[in-house]
């Protein structure tokens, strides 16, 4: 059985106001796949499944070819769209109390398809009704009550069941989890599964991103009705390649994901193609987005473009105006003109060394745009060294640095201002990082006055006190007038983010902004600095001692030892499974129970392991040889260690082009 | 339902029913002037004092509530001054053709209302909705009186389809299926003029619980099975607006009696309601005290068996008095 | 789900189209329909019938009375001849030997005494029997009435109305009122009754064959119910029912026979005598001017309606009075009237007397004319002309028994009725005016404080010379029109029609049947 | 269910026409006594003269002027089909919401009180009625209000019985809300379209029920309404009376039936069709 969707388009109607709901689909179910449709709510997600299922209301109209095993099925009347109903295509809707007639029994119902269709005589259809709904768990007694007498996971089982009571070769499933408690979820994904095996193909429609991710082969994200990106399952939080992918994964509570929630930059919900009487454009049909606030908010979206630009974070200019067709990188397909999240800043072979102390030893980093990576490690081990030269203020020894692509110290060369208005930096000092003698409106004022991006003095005093107003700080006049000395050290901090925002910087190294602020003004601060992230679409380097405070807000995790990236990895499997040693020593002193003896000044080894010294696992390799970088299969999380703590079941490989951004063997 | 609640239900209609038979039993009395003002005083013979006080002793005057309920339970309904039959004889040979009329029509308009309105709210939208709510909406409007005349003038005078009056020809010679024939003959225009007076109402009843019911989810998953179509539209859809309409029919048979009244005028039709209103003329105590009973019986019993079928036709209503208060 | 809808069209026309074709074979027996509007008249034997005119006549089919009339006059029936012995006050009659009952057995002169002392045990309100002394039947077919005192309307009464008991069945029966045992309903007279059916309020008679005079022209005689007369008779389910004025034209068109009533029936205004102001004379004839009668004819029966006379009389009758006062309709003349008796124009027009103005209320209702339930418009016409005049009038339409009752109970102020019998005997004087004869009847006035009325009125029901009675009857007339105890006002139009296909002639019967019934359903038409 | 009510309201056919036919008709009952050419009561015409120039549509059988005849006469008719909708509704309205809401005993009393009052045949009621106190027209809509409120109470306790049990009463009541306050704040707004459609059925009832009881011969003839025109008309049935006799109020009747069934129509879209109930 194959079914393929081929530039499908639906639109629904009403009264000059077209709502678009699909938008030039392509997708592909074979035999025997799990294909999950997940996305946020509105974005056509349901209508694709009805659409399958010939059940779109009257006032739509849907264009291009659906075609189950060769024959079209997508303009169908009433009598072909039967046969092949239940029979060969079967939907389980969302919502399911309400999809039972309140004034039949269960079992009546589900043994119906079998009586109308198959015209089975009663009591066979009944039996092997009985049989269904027994497989899902529902006794007879249970079979025979009336759907408002049995629970939600009881009403979803049976509903399943009538759903598979015909073995159709398609199974849609629309939110089949929603408001399901978690043994019931498990029960229904492991009937998803059997329906799999047995070789009917599966349509997960949901927006329950860990079942998708656990339970499908591959993945479909949806967005405004338009499919951003296709790609295997398991690489839906390790490795999303599309803008929207990273920030739907990110504000997604999975179970694994210990980050703090983030939401997608600006709202989204409908897209309105209708006339424009009051300008009179000509007549043409355009895009609106349409923010559920305002009913006719006018943001046009050009025909062409992206419909992720205006809350991408890596939009750039031709986003807006060039057609946006699927590429492949590697074995997923994005729908983005730069090729899926562009890399923000890339780190290539970067060495520092302050005379005889080696600060950066040979790191590779790549930080993909939108990401939030977080650099741990001792005092002195090279963190803010890392920081310093992805800002771009300090320069390497040797390697070379990439931002937007494009190398660093060429653009340093030609226009070192517009590169400094790319990135913002934030010290660790706040006290120190600012000029006692400028006053509030002068401190933030000063990167644009630099830049000469300010305009004259009114558009900046407008954009300093916007600036002010995104951290939370007055904008009165009387408070611009203020000098640091007479703010709190939180009040200047912010002040400092708002000095480093200001001109609109897609990078942002904070290097320890808040290990100078006491506890309630850190989290106050943290919380700020993560909503303008999100806000903004910044990538965010953020360097940290403290690996309670890495967990909450990193995407990645890199840990740095004696100018050496030891471990680097989604900030969920570092810290929740560490590889390397010293890894896990972190997390334990910092769990506060300190973990055996920790030597501190022991003198580090030339050539071999840098912890090897204080490793309780080291043995002469360590000692003498580099350990090479360790990668799990396929997990993007590699650490340096001849013997990392694998726990039994994963196999590791030695020397596997790893994807998590660190050369396999770096250039020793 | 639990069987506590199944006693207290005939406790209370138990009750309910001795106080219509009271009703049934005093009501009558309040009428002003008895059967003798009724039957002598407008008519061509005159009384003088004594020859009336005469009639008057031997019409017996009514005897208390309690031998009359001892009657009403051993049958014996008593006398109808007029006629001089047993109240019960002249009931049983009206009530078939009420029944036969009323019932008829009810249920023909009721089965034909239903279908149209189902029919029509399915096409939502459609000309074919508008054009039925329009027109029966207009028919609505037209009193059955007048509809009545305007049948019988087209009919039976104009066109001699139909025989004008009277329920079958009187004293004919017929075999039985000539006599059935000619029955259905005269029933044709009353029953016409009865379907068309109550073909409205359920027609809009029907549309309007139809277009609720349609908006459902089970509907779509119906349409999801692949089902036949009017499978879908009629047991499925149908079946959850049923229940507006089998309130309104259980209520409307109450009106049985009475409801026919003016029709069976026009086409001097025999039945319940003639009875009863020549009853009222002439003052006959104990035909309307009958006649009364049975209305309120038949009112009691319908009310009684709505009530269970209401579990049936729609299982969520069966808990309905378990409720919190 | 359309092809559905079409089977269920298809079978509905099927139902229909046969429905129409196939009309049942009419049965070849002669069979006469008569339609009524009401139906229902009770047993037709002289202690179950209804009261009322009708009832009367569907009893007359099945018993003879000794004499009855035609449209011309008294005619011979179960007594073929009879003659009035003046000195010892006795009636003789010689019975028609030929006459049966209906079970075989003949009609003897014992079944006539029988009657009347049977009748005298059990009365039938219809006659009064309390005059005749004894019945003496000397030999099998002559009797001899003896009259304890002269009574004028011996003839019509007891011999044109009073019918013939068969001794062998009713000699045994103690409660007449209840006896409705088949037997009951054997009589003398030219039909057998067969059946009545209450609910549908048909009757069914069947010819009674060796009918001793001659055998009935059809083999049935069947009373119908029907609401619209004249659709009946167009449509052939009645071949004789009454109709309304209007209808004449219409049917005399479509080839139906109509015939008119001499004015037996006529519409009166009820006056409540014994209550201020009606119990002054003038005030009553100044009530008299005021109604203006022509005006409410053409109003409320579309001008199909002749004034009545003020001496209650129909002007058709032989012992009319020409000279009755009359009273003209004179507006000015009844306000003078009204000014003399000290009332005074206040405001608005109505009239007061020291402070109350004059007003009182006028009662109507449905009363059934001739068997036909008609409402009209009387009730406002009277009140819009009174109201001319200056009295402020309240119409008050209530149910008919409701109103009867309130009559009778002197509960109202004036009130509109009306009855027949007017062109019958002058006995039915009596009755109307004084509370001793008519103390039961709505319609009488019982006024008895006029001893001159009063000692007329008996000598009138003493007078066995016609002439003689003629006189005192043109008194009682001309004193009734100047004490106006009631207001004649109109004689409406009595119109029947009939299908002359059925070899039938309908008449009215000269003064109404038996005691002035008028209805055209005379026995005789169905024999001669 | 906050549907912007005039928004909707403003487009749907069904309203429009609703609402102008009872304009047009609130109009005619209301101005056109003042306009009509003649006193109804006036007699002093040609009867059964056909329609002519200053008899618009003729005289009937009481030389009285038809067209004037039907101005009064839709005055009262719609006074006394409104009068009599309002009090059933409110009768059947208190009753049922009583029952749905105190449930229990009061609920099996109401509601056999309610039947009770059904089995009665209403016929025999007015005769008493009309016989016992001289029945004005307000007191005769008000009899017939109290012979026919119980199919309104059934009906509006059911759908109570239905609402009550919604989550936004059971919150109210969480708050400690009283019961008056949730009978008056939740319960009596919510079944608004059941009052409009009750309303609807009660006021036709009563029309008609005039027109019978008129035909039926238990009404006073002097106070002109459209069933008494109709009934005086049916009498004369073999004339040629039907255009411009019978007709009229006949079409009158039926307007006003239309009327109140078109807002019905329009207002059952906008509320939530589901407390749509059985009348």
């Amino acid at each position: 059985m194959k079914l393929e969707i081929d530039n499908l388009t639906v639109t629904y109607r009403n009264n000059g106001h077209n709502l678009l709901a699909l938008d030039r689909i392509d997708l592909t179910l074979e035999r025997g796949r799990i294909t999950a449709l997940v996305g946020e709510s509105g974005s056509g997600k349901t209508t694709l499944g009805r659409t399958l299922m010939g059940l779109l209301p009257d006032n739509s109209e849907s264009s291009g070819c659906i075609k189950l095993d060769e024959n079209e099925i997508l303009g169908l009347d009433e009598e072909g769209l039967n046969e092949i109903r239940w029979s060969k295509v079967a939907m389980v809707f969302q919502n399911q109390a309400a999809n039972f007639n309140p004034a039949h029994r269960i079992i009546d119902q589900v043994a119906e398809p079998l009586i109308q269709r198959r015209n089975m005589k009663k009591d066979d259809a009944r039996q092997s009704a009985g049989d269904a709904l027994k497989r899902m768990g529902l006794l007879n007694h249970q079979a025979i009550r009336f759907p408002h007498e049995l629970s939600g996971g009881e009403i979803q089982r049976s509903m399943l069941a009538m759903a598979l009571i015909m073995e159709p070769e398609l199974l849609i499933l629309d939110e089949p989890t929603s408001a399901l408690d978690a043994m019931t979820k498990a029960f229904v994904a492991d009937v998803i599964d059997k329906v799999r095996q047995r070789g009917s193909s599966v349509l997960l429609i949901t927006h329950d991103l860990d079942l998708a991710q656990k339970l499908s082969d591959d993945i479909a994200v949806l967005y405004l009705g338009r499919i951003m990106e296709t790609m295997p399952a398991g690489e839906l939080f390790l490795n999303p390649m599309h803008p929207y992918t990273l920030a739907l994964g990110r504000s997604y509570p999975g179970v694994q994901v210990l980050r703090d929630l983030g939401g997608i930059r600006g709202e989204a919900f409908y897209r309105i193609t209708h006339q424009h009487p009051q300008t009179g454009e000509k007549a043409m049909f355009h895009n609106h987005i349409i923010g559920p606030g305002s009913f006719h908010e006018d943001r046009h979206v050009p025909p062409a473009g992206c419909l992720f630009q205006p809350r991408c974070t890596q939009a750039d200019g031709d986003c807006l105006l060039k057609n946006v067709s699927m590429i492949n990188v590697g074995d997923h397909q994005v729908r983005c003109l730069r090729g899926g999240i562009v890399n923000r800043i890339e780190l290539k072979g970067v060495s520092k060394r302050y005379g005889q102390v080696v600060a950066l030893d040979c790191t590779n980093l790549d930080l993909r745009a939108g990401e939030v990576f977080c650099v741990v490690g001792e005092t002195g081990s090279g963190k803010s060294t890392l920081a310093m030269i992805a800002s771009g203020v300090l320069l390497p020894d040797s390697g070379l640095r990439f931002f937007d692509s494009i190398d660093m110290d060429e653009w340093r060369k030609k226009d070192y201002k517009s590169l400094a208005g790319r990135i913002g930096v934030v010290y660790q000092n706040p006290s120190q990082s600012v000029s006692h003698r400028l006053s509030v409106l002068d401190i933030v004022a000063e990167p644009l006055r630099i830049q000469g991006i300010g305009g004259d003095r009114k558009e900046t005093f407008e954009r300093v006190k916007k600036a002010l107003a995104d951290v939370r700080l007055p904008s009165e006049q009387e408070f611009l007038r203020r000098y640091p000395h007479e703010l709190n050290l939180g009040a200047i901090q912010r002040v400092c983010i708002a000095r480093a925002l200001i001109s609109e910087p897609s990078l942002l190294v904070a290097d320890e902004p808040t290990s100078f602020l006491d506890p309630s003004v850190q989290a106050k601060v943290l919380k700020l600095l993560m909503e303008l992230q999100t806000e903004k679409g910044l990538t965010m380097i953020f360097v940290t001692h403290d690996i309670g405070l890495a967990r909450k807000i990193a995407d990645r995790v890199g840990v740095m030892l004696a100018g050496k990236m030891v471990e680097i990895g989604p900030s969920s499997l570092v810290l929740g499974s560490p590889l390397h040693p010293y890894t896990s020593l972190l997390i334990k002193s910092a769990g506060g129970n300190g973990g055996g003896m920790v030597q501190m000044n022991a003198e580090p080894a030339k050539g071999g392991c840098s912890f090897a010294p204080r490793c309780t696992l080291a043995d002469r390799a360590c000692f003498w040889q580099l350990p090479p970088q360790v990668c799990l299969d396929g997990s993007y999380h590699s650490a340096a260690c001849f013997r990392p703590q694998v726990t039994d079941n994963e196999c590791f490989m030695e020397n596997k082009p790893c994807l998590s951004g660190a050369a396999p063997a770096c250039c020793n | 339902m639990k069987d506590g609640h199944y006693i207290k239900l005939t406790a209370v209609y138990f009750f309910a029913g001795l106080v219509m038979v009271y009703a049934s039993y005093s009501l009558p009395k309040w009428l002003p002037g008895d059967f003798v003002t009724a039957m002598y005083y407008g008519s061509n013979v005159t009384l003088t004092a004594e020859q009336e006080a005469q009639i008057r002793a031997c019409y017996p005057c009514q005897e208390g509530f309690s031998r009359y309920l001892l009657n009403l339970l051993s049958l014996k309904w008593g006398y109808s001054y007029a006629f001089l039959t047993p109240v019960s004889d002249l009931i049983l040979e009206a009530l078939p053709w009420t029944l036969l009329l009323f019932g008829g029509a009810h249920g023909a308009s009721m089965l034909f209302g239903f279908i149209a309105g189902v029919e029509a709210a399915w096409r939502r939208g459609g000309w074919v909705e508008k054009a039925g709510v329009g027109c029966m909406t207009i028919m609505e409007g037209v009193p059955e009186m007048c509809t009545g005349v305007a049948l019988l003038m087209l009919f039976a005078l104009w066109l001699g389809w139909f025989p004008s009056s009277g329920a079958e020809t009187a004293y004919s010679i017929y075999s039985a299926i000539e006599r059935i024939w000619d029955m259905t003959h005269h029933l044709a225009l009353p029953f016409t003029t009865l379907f068309l007076a109550y073909l409205p109402g359920n027609f809009l009843l029907t549309r309007g619980s139809m277009v609720m019911v349609l908006k459902e989810q089970f509907v779509q998953t119906a349409r999801a099975k692949g089902l036949p179509p009017s499978r879908v539209r009629y047991a499925h859809a149908a079946r959850n607006a049923l229940l507006p309409m089998f309130t309104r029919f259980g209520l409307r048979i109450a009106f049985m009696v009475t409801g026919a009244v003016v029709v069976e005028t026009i086409f001097s039709y025999p039945g319940m309601g003639t009875l009863l209103y020549k009853a009222i003329g002439l003052r006959d105590l104990s035909l309307i005290q009958g006649i009364v009973l049975i209305s309120s019986l038949m009112v009691l019993f319908v009310n009684l068996a709505m009530e269970i079928l209401y579990g049936i036709i729609d299982p969520r209503i069966r808990n309905a008095y378990k409720l919190p208060a | 789900m359309k092809r559905s809808i079409l089977i269920l069209a298809n079978v509905l026309f099927a139902v229909l189209f046969v429905c129409i074709s196939a009309t049942p074979a009419v049965s070849q027996m002669r069979e006469i329909r008569i339609a009524d509007s009401r139906g229902d008249w009770g047993y037709p034997n002289p202690f179950l019938h209804y009261p009322r005119g009708p009832g009367y006549v569907r009893m007359s089919w099945v018993f003879d009375t000794l004499i009855w009339k035609d449209q011309n006059g008294y005619i011979p029936a179960l007594a073929r001849s009879w003659s009035f012995d003046a000195e010892n006050l006795a009636f003789t009659f010689i019975l028609n030997p030929e006459a049966r009952w209906h079970d075989g057995r003949p009609l003897t002169s014992e079944d006539v005494s029988f009657t009347i002392q049977y009748f005298k045990k059990y009365p039938y309100l219809w006659v009064t029997v309390d005059d005749i002394e004894r019945a003496v039947a000397e030999g099998a077919y002559t009797v001899r009435i003896y009259l304890s005192r002269p009574y004028s309307a011996f003839l019509p009464d007891v011999g044109g109305t009073m019918p013939i008991l068969p001794k062998h069945i009713w000699e045994s029966v103690e409660n007449p009122h209840t006896y409705n045992d088949p037997r009951a309903f054997i009589g003398s007279g030219p039909f057998i009754f067969r059946d009545f059916n209450k609910t549908k309020g048909t009757y069914l008679y069947e010819a009674f064959t060796d009918y001793y005079q001659g055998r009935p022209k059809v083999d049935r005689l069947i009373y119908v119910r029907s609401g619209k007369p004249m659709l009946s008779l167009q449509t052939g389910e009645a071949d004789l029912a009454n109709i309304m004025p209007g209808m004449a034209d219409e049917l005399r068109k479509k080839g139906m026979t109509v015939i008119r009533d001499e004015r037996g029936w006529n519409k009166k205004l009820m006056i409540n005598h014994r209550k201020p102001p009606f119990n002054e004379r003038s005030f009553r004839q100044a009530l008299a001017y005021a109604v203006n009668r022509q005006e409410i004819i053409d109003k409320s029966h579309l001008g199909f309606g002749t004034p009545a006379s003020y001496g209650l009389l129909s002007i058709d009758h032989e012992m009319y009075n020409p000279k009755t006062p009359f009273y003209p309709h004179d507006a000015e003349k009844a306000g003078e009237i009204i000014e003399s008796l000290g009332y005074t124009r206040g405001n608005g027009g109505y009239f007061e007397k020291d402070g109350c103005p004059l007003t009182f209320e006028l009662l109507s209702s449905n009363i059934t004319v001739a068997g036909e339930i008609v409402s009209d418009r009387d009730g406002e016409v009277i009140k819009k002309q009174l109201e001319q005049i200056g009295i402020n009038v309240s119409l008050v339409n209530m149910e008919q028994a409701t109103t009867d009752s309130r009559i009778k109970n002197w509960e109202f102020d004036i009130a509109i009725s009306g009855h027949g019998g007017i062109s019958g005997d002058p006995r039915i004087l009596n009755e109307m005016i004084s509370s001793q004869y008519g103390a039961g009847s709505v319609n009488s006035a019982r006024y008895d404080i006029d001893p001159e009325l009063n000692r007329l009125m008996e000598a009138q029901m003493v007078e066995m010379d016609q002439q003689k009675r003629k006189n005192t009857v043109y008194g009682i007339q001309e004193l009734y029109a100047i004490d106006l105890p009631a207001i004649s006002l109109y004689y409406p139009d009595a119109v029947a029609a009939y299908n002359p296909v059925k070899g039938i002639c309908w008449f009215y019967t000269k003064g109404g049947i038996s005691k002035g019934i008028p209805i055209p359903q005379n026995k005789m038409s169905l024999i001669k | 269910m906050h549907i912007s009510f005039r928004h909707e309201l403003g487009r749907d056919p069904w309203f429009i026409t609703g609402i102008g036919l009872g304009l047009v008709l609130l109009l005619l009952a209301g101005l056109g006594p003042v306009f009509s050419p003649y006193d109804p009561h006036d007699i002093s015409f040609r009867p059964l003269s056909p329609p002519s120039a200053d008899h618009w549509l003729g005289v009937n059988d009481g030389g009285m002027d038809i067209f004037s005849e039907l101005l009064f006469g839709m005055r009262n008719t719609a006074g006394f089909g409104i009068l009599a909708g309002f009090t059933a509704l409110f009768l059947g309205v208190a009753v049922g919401l009583a029952a749905a809401w105190f449930g229990g005993f009061t609920d099996q009393i109401a509601m056999r009180l309610a039947d009770v009052v059904l089995a009665v045949p209403s016929v025999m009621i007015l005769i008493m009625a009309a016989s016992l106190f001289r029945p004005s027209p307000v007191m005769l809509a008000v009899i017939l209000s109290i012979i026919s409120w119980p199919t309104t109470a059934k009906a509006i306790r059911s759908q109570a019985l239905v609402v009550k049990n919604r989550l936004h009463i059971h919150a109210a009541r969480q708050a400690g809300a009283s019961g008056i306050y949730i009978l008056a704040r939740h319960l009596l707004p919510e079944l608004f379209p059941l009052y409009l459609i009750g309303f609807a059925a009660k006021a036709r009832m009563a029309m008609f029920m005039e027109a019978s009881l008129a035909f039926l011969g238990l009404l006073d003839p002097a106070r002109k309404s459209l069933g008494i025109i109709i009934s005086f008309a049916l009498k004369y049935y073999y004339m040629d009376i039907w255009w411009n006799w019978l007709l009229p109020p006949v079409i009158l009747l039926s307007l006003l039936t239309m009327t109140v069934t078109f807002l019905v129509i329009s207002l059952e879209k906008v509320f939530d069709p589901r407390l749509k109930e059985a009348l």
